[in-house]
This record gives C-alpha cells, structure tokens and sequence, in this order.
C-alpha cells in the first residue's frame, strides 16, 4: 500500500474525529459551565470503593449527600441529618430532611441510610470502609425520616466516621455496574467521562436549592506546565492546592492579576520526617533533637515553599481547635545541634576532615518536590557533621518499605488530618505495621494509655486537656520532626463569584458558586 | 510468501506468550502492593487480608498465572484492580488515541526526514548537509518534556493558532506529533543520508545516469529504492521507541494514550491492566515488526523470506 | 588521515569533554553538590556564565562534574550493548536458520517489553545508584542493535565477495569479522552515535521518574529532568544541559562519519 | 583519411584531472583521437593509465569528487559533449552512445527486474507504451543470445549467471540502436569460455547494425580479434595509435613491443 495511501486513510479518520468533537461541544454554547483544573484522575468515583481526594471530594460533596459535613472551621455542621442527639455515649439518633429525593427522582429515606453502612460492613462488598464502621452494632429506622445507630464502645470520632455518602438501596440491590451511574442526592448529577474530562451537570430539584452553575467540568491536566499554561490562555476557572508553589506568585502579577485572584490561608496538610525508633543508632533523644534542631524550616519555606507554608509544631494545624500551641518547638539552632551530639558522644569531625560524625539514609519517593526538600535537608545537616544519603524509589517501592518499617528515615505526609484521634494511628503502639500506621515503630506507656483514653471520651473539653499532654510529650519525644503545614491556595477566575476556599480543599461550596461573563 | 506469514504469525503467538510471563513475573516481583497503594491508610489489615483473598492475589503465583493466561487466551483480560472496568474496555478507550498519536508522529518524522535526508545526501558537507546536520542533533538532544512547553508557548499562547493540550480534532494532533516524532525524524535523517551516500557511490547509479535519465529519476527511483532497505528495519525499531517515547508525552499533552495508563498501572501495581497493556504493546509492535519484515523482503528481492 | 574537516572538529569537542571530565575537581568554579538557596535560578551573569539551578548551585560546575558521570554511562552502556548487539545480530544473521529464529524472537520479546518497567524492577531490587542505571540500560540497549545488525547481514551476506570468501575455506567467525563486519559497519557506528544520545536523554527519563543516580548527582540527565519543574520561569536550568548533549553526539557522529569513510571499503575502492 | 565526411566523433586535447586529500593529479593528458561510422577503437593500456576514465568522459560520468578539471573539446555530430547542456548530453546517454559496464553484478540495479531496466531505457528515449516496449525488450534478449527471454524479463539481476548478465547489459545499450557504444573491459569478469562468446556477440553487432564501438581492455588477445584501429595508453598519454595490423606488425614504441610479445605474437 503506497504511503501517500496511508496518508489519505489518516486524514479521513482524524477529520470523522473531529466532527463527532464539535457536535459534542456545540450542545453547550451559552451555559454556566465551571472548569476546574485537576492533576490526576479520580481511581473511582464510587463512594463505596473511592480512597483518593480527587475521587472521594467529588462524590461526598456534589454528587451525593452525608448525614453530616466539616464546617468551615473543621466542626460538624448538618447536612442530610437536620438534627441529631446521643441519648447515651454508645447511641446516636439522627432525624433527616423529609423531601431530598435521588437523582432519579425516587425519595431518599432511613432505609437508605441503614442499607449504605450494612453494605459498606458487608464483606461481600469488598469495601475499603468495611473496618471503619465494624464499631456500629445495629441500625435502626425509627420512621422513614429518624434513624438509629447503637456502637459496641464509645467512639469519639464516630460522627467524623459518619461523613459517607448514602447511596440508593434501590440501585444498588438491582446490581449492574454503579460506577457509571453513580446516583446520589447531591447537587450536581454525573453527566460524563472521559480520560481527560469528568462533566457533572445541574441538579435542579437539590434538597438545600438547586445551585446556580449549570455545569461542573473537571478538567485532568497532568503536567504542572501545562495546567499553568492552559491558566495563562484563560481556560480554567477554578484550580484548588494544583499549581506549583514557585508558580502562585504569577498570578499576583500581570498580565494574570488582571484575570485571577490568589485565595491562600493555613492547611491541614502536615509534612513531617519520620525517624525508624527501633534502629540503635536513633535511640539517643539527643541525636534526633540535634536533627531537629539543624533544619532550617524556615529557610525552606521561604525559598523552595516561596513562603507558602507555615511551620508546624504539631500534626494538628493551629486552625484545628485541638492544637495546642505551647510545646517544644525546634527552630534552626545549629549550635544546640552540635552541642547535644557531643553530649551525645558521637566523634568530632576534625576541622579539615571529609569524616561526618554520623551517616544516615534519608528514603524518600520519586516525587521531584520532596527530593528537592530532601537535598536541602542533606545540605543543611552536613554542615552540622551529619551526612545524609537520599534513596528515592518509584512510589510502590517506597511505600511498601514504608509500611514494613524497612528505613531509617522518610519524609512524607499527613492530609485532611482534623480528628484528633489519628495520633492513636500513629502513636499508639498497638498499631505497628503492617496492621496499623505507627510506621516509626513508637513506643510509648504514657502515649499508649492517653490516645486509648482521648477515642473513649465524648466531652470536647477533657479531651482537648487529653490530646495537649499528648501534643506536648510527643513534641519531646520526638518520634516525628514536624516540618510545615503547606497553605491551602485556591487560584478563582474573576468571572466566578460565591467561591469558599474550605481548610480540607473541598467542592462543598461549589454549590453556591455563580458565573458571571 | 504465505507460508513464511503463516509461520511468523504462529512465532508471533510464542512472542505474545513470552511477553505476557516475563511481565506476570516481574510486576508481581516488584516490592509494593496493589491493596496497599488502593486502600492506603484508610482500611485495616483484616480488610485488606480480605480484599487480596477475594482478587485471588493471595492464591500461589503459579496458579494466579495458570488463570490468567487462560483468562487472555478466552480474549479476558480481567478486571482492573481500582476502577473495576474490564481491562479490555479501559484499553480500548485508549487504544485509538495512541494510534492517532503514533501515526501523527510517524507521518512528521516521515515529512522531516526522507527530505532533509535526501537533500543531505546530495550535497554532502555542503551547507544545507550540515544545517539538517545541526538540526538533527538538535532534536535528538531535545527532550520531549523540553521541546513540548515550548511549542505550547509559541503555539498556542504567543500565537493562539493551536490547542494546548487534550485529544480533538487535527489540530489537537499537531504540538504532539512533532513533540513525539523530532527524535525519531532527526534519526532516520541521518539514517536516510547514509545510506543514500553509499547507494549513491554504487555502479548502478552511474548507469543510471548513462542511460540518460533525469537526475531526479536516478535518484528517487533507483538510489532511494535501495537506500530505504536499512531505513525500513529503523523505522520498525522506531515504533518501540515511540510507544515508550509517548509515555512523556501523553503527560504533557494529556493524550489519552495507552503509555499513560501503562505507567498509571506500574504506579498502583494494577497488574491486570498492566499485563492487559504490554499485552496490547507487544502485539501491536510485534505485528508491526512482521510488516517491516514483510516490505524488507518486498523492497529487496535478494532476500528470500526463508 | 580523514577526508573531511568535520571529523577533526568531532574529535577535538570529545578531547575537551575528556579532558573536562578528568580535571573537574580543579577547573569547576564551585562544588557542584553546594546548595545556596538565596541565589536559586539566578540567570547566567558574568561570573556565572551559566547561572545557576533551582537549588542555587552553579550550572558551569555541575555540568563538567556530569561529563565524567554522563560520558562513562553513555559511553559503557553504547560500547557494551553495541558489543553484544553486533554479536548476537552477526550469528543471527550469518548463520540464520533456528539460531536466528530463536534469537530475533527474543529480540522481539525485549523489543515489544517497555524498558521502563525492566528498569523500574531493577532500580527496586537492586537500589537506586549509577551503576544500576547503567545495567538497567544495557539490559535492553543490546536488542537494536542486534536487530539492524541481522537485517544488515542478511542484505550483505547475498554479495558474491562474501560467498567467495566463504567458499575459500575461511573459518565463518573470520568471515564475519573481517568480511561482513566492515560493511555494515557504518549504519551501525550511525545507530551507536545516536544511541549514545538516547541512552543519556534515557538515564535523564530514568531520573525524571526517580529511577536514577542519587538525587543530587550532577548528571546531564538529571539535570535536565530537574530544569523541567522550572522551564517556563528559568529555561537556562535546561538549555546548558542540553546543548552539552547535542555538543557530545555532534561530536561523536562527525567521528562517526570520519569512521565510517574509513572503515568502509566500498567509499575506498576507486 | 578521406575527407568529404567528418568522423562521427572526434576528441581533442582532452585534459582530466583528479583531486584526492588535496592532492591534484593529471589523469589524462592531451587526448586526441578520432572514430568514424561503423568503425571499432580498442584502447589499450595497463589499469591506472586511464582508459577507463576516458570513455567515461565522454558521457560526462565522472563523478566530482574526486574530478576536479577537465577541459578539451568532444565533438559529435557537431555538439561538444564537454559543454553542451544537461538536457543535450541526456538526450545523447543511452540514446545516441551508450556505455556497458566492466562489472554487470554491480552495474545492474539489484532491486529492479531486467525487464524493468531494459524498457526503463526504451521508454525514456522512445515514447512507446508499455506492451511495445515490453516486445521490443524481449527480441533484445534474444538478439544477445539469453534464452526463454520472457521468462528472463521478470529476473533480478542476482538471479542470472555472469555472462547472462553481461549479455543483459548488451541488451540495454542497444535498446535504443546507438550510434556508438563504449564498452569498458565488457569481458575482463567472465571466465574464458563466456568471454569467447560475448566477443562473437559484439562481431555479430558490427555487421548487423554497424555500430561503432570503443573497446576498453587490458587484454591485446581480445582486442586483435575485434577492434579496426589500436591506440596505446600509458599514465594518462597516447604513445601509440593506428590501424590494429601495421601496430601489429612494426610497433614504434618499446612498450608496445613489450605488450605484444607478452600475446605471444601474431
């Protein structure tokens, strides 16, 4: 077949291609259609199934309804439930709105409720929840609109747990593939999706009023450069924690001030270095207090961050009500840091000799930002005698090494952490992997026995003294080095109005969200 | 001919069936569970000791491959770990869009190449020889994740005359082909004015000319016939190359191709669709290898397809 | 000693990356490993000629510490895959028959199997250091090169020179190396030259997917892998690295070319 | 030398000179000679001294590099080969004076049917379709004596024996009934027996289409039988020319001596 053949059997099938484009695209000239720019792919949209943000912020917040939701500071507000009360701390009674209806229109009642946490503890179900809500004994339904859950043992964040989609009983018990259904009671109802694009369109009859926009388009864009360049020609309007630190400056100058503004305040998402406590050479306190004391957070922040970061002092950022602010805080003191590693007796470097006084390896993933944060870390402890070796791997690798304990140190990253009671998962030393998150191997009586008390407890204000001792003698034990809170920044085109940025950079204001040309 | 076809298409199948264990093997090997990197940190160990059981990823490695092999020989290629579409369906999603790319890639690299080459070639060390010289080097040193922004800048945003980025019509096709196939045209321009050198020193030629025909005659019918005998065996190489070569670039461009979500699948340990992906990988370059062989054998009639 | 000018040019560039590579410790401005983060991304000037990378560190330096490092991967990986490349092609080719038909299936095999999970497996079991980027490209680096040797054989072992000399009793591995080899020789130094350009443009993927040297190593790829995140403010972070590369394979393909003149008995013959 | 017709082609002065690694060498040195209607001119020389090269210049085939000069006139039928136009000297290759190849192997494009070569040439020249071209190719090959020349049409060159393709070659050059044709050492690559034959070949041509013929050959055996008129080369220079039996019978120069007692004499 000569080439000028296969030329023309090309032609022809792009120019098919790019017809069926434009009808596509031509069907929704004129409307209010908000796009919103996103780095990956959600793995799933299926509340059931879905444990990334992407996949679990567009199917909690705009495609289905919770019983509760995060306010804007972090306190549980009411969503499908109106109301609820605990008549005992093992039983909770939620009384729901009476007209929310599904998107096919069929009305959402105490029966879906029951029926989404059963199958959700449904083996069968294979869902990643099943653990969380193994705590819920029984389900009742009182009425159609008032239902009842009862819990083997107190648990302090049940109503943080709660936060699930409801899903229709009536769809899902007809089986058939629900991820392209998706059915929820949200305000925006699934349209589309493609590799590229995931379109959600209008739910005109939403239980708490049918919201302004007539269409949400995620847009996937994979590439830093790219998704700023697509900003740069005006294509995106919305772009939430998905543009490069170096980069969010730009749009507080022209030509982009003209067309964007910067939306930046403090974020839950806590970076950290966490030290392996069952290698010998890490025992000594005085060694990981001098590593802590020989970071310069702030220098970090201010030139590879470009200052969009706080320091942190603990897991909890200081928007969490829980935070406690005075415990030890580590700020560059390189002095101190060599002091303590004498003390410690580690050998002296002679003044000319390439000899460090101690070598550790520092394991990290492939990600570019945190090898760069890692390189200046091993600059910054070499000059105090302390050399370090960076191992990054391909995330798998590394993540597997992670959770079998199999390091010395890492650097990662806690998000979203608002319930106080994640220091149990990470503190506590029941929970040595590969069961639980305490990856660090700690051990410590005094933590072992609080976290066990702060999850048994209701009373906010026992709790907060509960979770401050626990803030303070970590701070002194210093399994983990607290680094920074990276700040929430949400870029928003001047055309969209009623835009909220939430501390968990979530759609839940989206609803509220207006268009104007 | 046809029985050489027919043997190669049986050895194809030995091929296919090579890739797909090598791949079973190794994806399994590599430390990092598919579960673990699914579920994260949100599900318990019991949950998760679960989830593996019913996949069946807990079943001895033999088995699980005994299954999947004859899975794909009954054309299923099992279910994707995360989103639970078939392996198939997420593939053929991908596939015309890969190929678009390939195509559009190969056709630039084609455009590029057989002139500079050629024109190189008649004039060799003269000025236009060493500019495609340069310029070939040029896209060879350049890497695509370098050459792709910059042609989105001038492209798209100085001149507004080109999409950024996503899969579309012809001109969605433009910034990623030439990304994609400046390597490979800078490559076979060298290849094409080598070779073209040496046919052009051979006896044959100088009849040619002897027997009064026109200088654009000798060269596009005799030279070039033969010089495209080593070129055709490149471009075969060239297709593996740019399979992987759009790995890169699907990412900046957003090309919804068959690379990205071979990498996507190595990241999660998605070994269904990772298996499911070379698979596809393999057959296409496999075939496509069949097909040069095939034109190597129609192009040069020395050689007899044994 | 060579027809053309251009290959004298070649060798002079590759004396003075050699040169550069040996006497880097002395001659780099700066410790190439240094991080100054108050001068990040400051563009070339002039004490800096080339300005310096997102972690302040001097471009100039770095890129004569990554000649040594990009050289000896380039050039090992070229040199030992091409080895065996030729090796296996030449007996594929020569011999044909099931020794070819095993072999050029394996070579389909290799050729099919994306390299990037070949490395990913290899980085992970082996760890990530220079040498096992080295081995991880070799592992696939030989296969094209085995296959256009075989497709070159095939096409050159038709020509009655060679029938005659395998007819005069010569043993069939001289055949090969003093009859056959020759003619193919310059599509193949062709291939090698670009190769190289391949290969160091791979450990720069390689490293762009965190498979690579230790983060921090001053290699070309790296280096340009790390220019990416700041392409669009700091371009410079990228061009250096990547004019040396386009430098090296100019060079590298001009001696190439000189090689190729001389090597090649039919552009001797008169 | 009768006067009333001019020679068909007539070369004087001809100076050609090659330059290698910026080195400049005379190849040939003012060449003059003359080759009427129908006759046949061996040229006879040892290799280097530049027989080939000058056959070769008259159809302007030396390649540059190495060619670095050439000067001199080349007449026939009243145009100078050396400056004519590029569409002139086309429409003289192949047509009016065609060339044959010492080495037929490498001389014939190894991708391309004979069939496809032979009319290639009948069609360049002659606006004939393809079925006449194809018969016209065909009694071709059965005038140089190659059997079942249908069948041979569809043949590659590296199908056929050597003296089959030397005949091939033959072929070619008289598809368009030249007027001269150069053949450079045609039998110098076949063995005895074949060479015998392919020489009976080019007698027969001279009596039924009274072409004329420059014969190249290091081989005075070969040339006694065929050529008309001798002319001696040595580095570059004639030192001998004349008709084949008075060089035969008085050589002038020592080296021709030399040359003929190698033959063993008459």
């Amino acid at each position: 077949m000569s080439r000028s053949k296969a030329m023309l059997r090309t032609s022809i099938f792009t120019i098919l291609l790019t017809l069926l484009f434009l009808l596509l695209q031509g069907a929704h000239a004129g409307e209010k259609n908000l796009l919103v720019g996103i780095e990956d792919p959600p793995k799933t949209m299926d509340p059931r199934f879905s444990t990334d943000a992407t996949g679990m912020r567009i199917s909690h917040h705009l495609l289905f309804s919770t019983l509760v939701q995060h306010g804007q500071d972090l306190q549980i507000i009411p969503n499908l439930a109106k109301s609820w009360k605990t008549p005992d701390n093992k039983t909770y009674i939620f009384h729901l709105h009476d007209q929310v209806r599904f998107h096919d229109g069929r009305p959402l009642t105490a029966e879906d409720v029951k029926f989404t946490f059963e199958h959700l503890k449904n083996p069968q179900t294979k869902s990643p929840f099943a653990g969380t809500y193994k705590v819920i004994k029984s389900i009742r339904v009182i009425d159609p609109y008032s239902i009842e859950f009862k819990l083997e043992k107190t648990v302090a964040s049940f109503l943080t747990s709660i936060i699930m989609p409801i899903v229709p009983k009536h769809v899902i018990e007809a089986g058939g593939p629900f991820h392209n259904q998706l059915i929820g009671s949200g305000p925006f109802i699934f349209d589309d999706q493609s590799p590229n694009e995931i379109i959600l369109k209008k739910n005109p009859d939403y239980f708490m009023g049918a919201p302004s926009l007539d269409r949400i388009t995620f847009k996937i864009i994979k590439d830093d450069n790219t998704r700023f360049l697509k900003m740069r020609k005006g294509e995106l309007d919305l772009v939430i924690n998905a543009i490069p630190l170096n980069k969010v400056d730009d749009f507080k100058k022209s030509p982009l001030k003209k067309r964007y503004t910067v939306m930046e305040d403090a974020g839950l998402s806590y970076n950290y270095i966490s030290f392996n406590m069952k290698k010998p050479e890490l025992q000594d306190i005085k060694l990981r207090k001098a590593i802590a004391y020989g970071i310069n957070v702030e220098e970090i922040i201010k030139y590879r961050l470009e200052g969009h970061a706080v320091p942190s002092y603990s897991l909890l950022s200081p928007v969490n009500w829980f935070s406690e602010k005075n415990v030890t805080r580590y700020d560059y003191q390189p002095e101190t840091a060599s002091r303590l590693m004498d003390e410690a007796g580690l050998p002296k470097t002679g003044s000319n000799s390439k000899q460090p006084r101690i070598t550790l390896e520092l394991k990290t993933s492939n990600n570019a930002e945190v090898i760069g944060i890692a390189r200046i870390i091993q600059a910054q402890l070499a000059k105090i005698g302390i050399r370090i070796e960076i191992k990054s791997y391909e995330w798998g690798t590394f993540y597997g090494d992670i959770k079998s304990g199999n390091f010395q140190l890492t650097t990662m990253r806690w998000v979203g952490v608002t319930e106080p009671d994640f220091y149990f998962n990470i503190f506590n030393s029941g929970q040595f992997p590969p069961a639980g998150r305490n990856r660090g191997l700690y051990k410590n009586e005094q933590i072992d026995r609080l976290t066990e008390e702060g999850r048994n407890i209701l009373d906010a204000d026992r709790r907060k003294t509960i979770y401050a001792k626990i803030q303070k003698i970590v701070a002194d034990d210093l399994p983990y080095i607290s680094l920074w809170h990276t700040s929430n920044i949400s870029i928003v085109h001047k055309r969209v109005s009623g835009y909220q940025q939430h501390p968990m950079g979530g759609y839940l204001s989206f609803r509220n969200i207006d268009i104007n040309p | 001919m046809i029985s050489y076809i027919i043997r190669r298409l049986l050895l194809l199948v030995f091929v296919l069936f090579g890739v797909v264990t090598l791949v079973f093997f190794l994806i399994h090997f590599i430390p990092g569970d598919p579960v673990d990197i699914m579920l994260g940190d949100y599900a318990l160990p019991a949950d998760k000791q679960e989830l593996r059981s019913v996949m069946g990823l807990d079943r001895p490695l033999l088995i699980q491959y005994k299954d999947y092999v004859s899975g794909v020989l009954t054309g299923d290629l099992g279910t994707s770990i995360h989103s639970k579409r078939t392996v198939l369906e997420e593939i053929l999603e991908r596939l015309p869009a890969s190929a678009e790319l390939m195509v559009g890639a190969m056709t630039i690299a084609l455009l590029i190449a057989f002139p500079f080459g050629i024109l190189a070639a008649l004039k060799p060390y003269g000025l236009l020889d060493s500019a495609s010289m340069f310029a070939s080097f040029l896209g060879v040193a350049m890497p695509n994740f370098w050459l792709g922004p910059l042609l989105i800048i001038f492209f798209s945003i100085k001149l507004d005359w080109l999409p950024i980025n996503e899969r579309g019509g012809l001109e969605n096709l433009i910034l990623p082909s030439i990304t994609l196939g400046t390597a490979m045209a800078a490559m076979l321009s060298r290849m094409i004015r080598s070779s073209l050198l040496e046919v052009l020193g051979e006896e044959y030629i100088r009849n040619a000319r002897a027997k009064g025909l026109a200088e654009r005659k000798v060269i596009l019918k005799h030279a070039l016939r033969n010089a495209l005998i080593p070129v055709i065996t490149i471009i075969g190489l060239q297709i593996g190359v740019l399979l992987s070569g759009a790995i890169i670039t699907e990412a900046i461009f957003d090309w919804p191709g068959l690379g990205s979500l071979l990498l996507e699948g190595i990241y999660n340990r998605n070994y269904p669709l990772v298996q499911g992906c070379i698979l596809v990988i393999a057959t296409i370059y496999v075939v496509v290898n069949l097909i040069t062989d095939i034109t190597y054998a129609w192009v040069d009639p020395r050689v007899r397809l044994s | 000693m060579f027809r053309n000018k251009w290959t004298y040019a070649g060798l002079i560039i590759i004396l003075f990356f050699i040169v550069t590579a040996l006497t880097a410790p002395w001659i780099a401005p700066e410790d190439p490993y240094e991080i100054n983060l108050v001068l990040q991304l400051a563009p070339p000037d002039a004490d800096h000629i080339m300005g310096r990378d997102n972690n302040g560190s001097d471009i100039l330096s770095r890129l004569l510490y990554g000649a040594r490092i990009s050289l000896v991967v380039g050039l090992s990986v070229v040199t030992i895959s091409g080895i065996i490349g030729i090796l296996l092609g030449l007996v594929s080719g020569y011999y044909g028959g099931w020794v070819d038909l095993i072999l050029m299936r394996i070579v389909d095999i290799l050729l099919a199997f994306p390299g990037l999970l070949l490395a990913i497996a290899l980085v992970a079991v082996l760890g990530p250091s220079l040498t096992n980027v080295v081995i991880a490209l070799i592992a696939l680096g030989w296969v094209p090169f085995a296959r256009l040797v075989r497709g070159q054989v095939i096409s050159v072992k038709e020509r009655n020179y060679i029938l005659a000399a395998r007819t005069s009793g010569q043993s069939d591995l001289r055949v090969m190396i003093i009859h056959i080899l020759p003619n193919i020789i310059s599509v193949v130094i062709v291939q090698a030259t670009f190769n190289l350009a391949g290969v160091i443009i791979s450990e720069s993927s390689l490293s762009f997917l965190g498979l690579g040297a230790p983060p921090g190593t001053p290699s070309w790829g790296a280096m340009l892998s790390e220019g990416k995140q700041v392409i669009l403010d700091a371009p410079h972070v990228s061009i250096f690295p990547g004019l040396a590369i386009m430098l090296v394979v100019l060079a590298f393909n001009f001696v190439g070319d000189g090689l190729r003149d001389k090597l090649d008995p039919k552009t001797d013959r008169k | 030398m009768n006067l009333n017709r001019s020679p068909l082609l007539q070369v004087i002065d001809l100076n050609v000179d090659f330059k290698s690694e910026g080195k400049t060498t005379a190849i040939l040195k003012e060449i003059s000679f003359v080759l009427e209607k129908g006759e046949t001119l061996g040229i006879v020389g040892e290799s280097g001294s530049g027989k080939t090269i000058t056959v070769q210049s008259i159809l302007n085939l030396i390649p540059t590099p190495p060619l670095s000069g050439i000067s001199g006139k080349i007449l026939f039928k009243d145009t100078d080969l050396l400056n004519c136009s590029q569409t002139q000297l086309r429409s003289i290759r192949g047509k009016e004076i065609a060339y044959i190849f010492q080495e037929p192997m490498t001389a014939l494009n190894p991708v391309l049917s004979i069939g496809d070569q032979i009319m290639e040439m009948i069609r360049t020249h002659e606006s004939t379709g393809r079925k006449s071209a194809f018969q016209k190719a065909v009694s071709l090959l059965e005038e140089v004596g190659i059997p079942s020349p249908e069948q041979r049409m569809k043949n590659f060159p590296h199908e056929l024996s050597g003296g089959m393709r030397q005949r091939a070659m033959i072929a070619m050059a008289l598809s368009c009934n030249p007027e001269i044709l150069l053949a450079d050492e045609p039998t110098t690559a076949l063995d005895v027996t074949i060479q015998a034959q392919v020489l009976e070949l080019f007698k027969e041509l001279k009596q039924t289409r009274g072409t004329s013929i420059i014969f190249v050959t290091h081989d005075l055996g070969v040339i006694a039988e065929i050529a008309d008129k001798l002319m001696v080369l040595r580095q570059g220079m004639i030192i001998e020319e004349g008709p084949l039996d008075q060089i035969f019978k008085s050589p002038q120069q020592e080296y021709t001596r030399e040359l003929i007692s190698l033959l063993g004499g008459e």
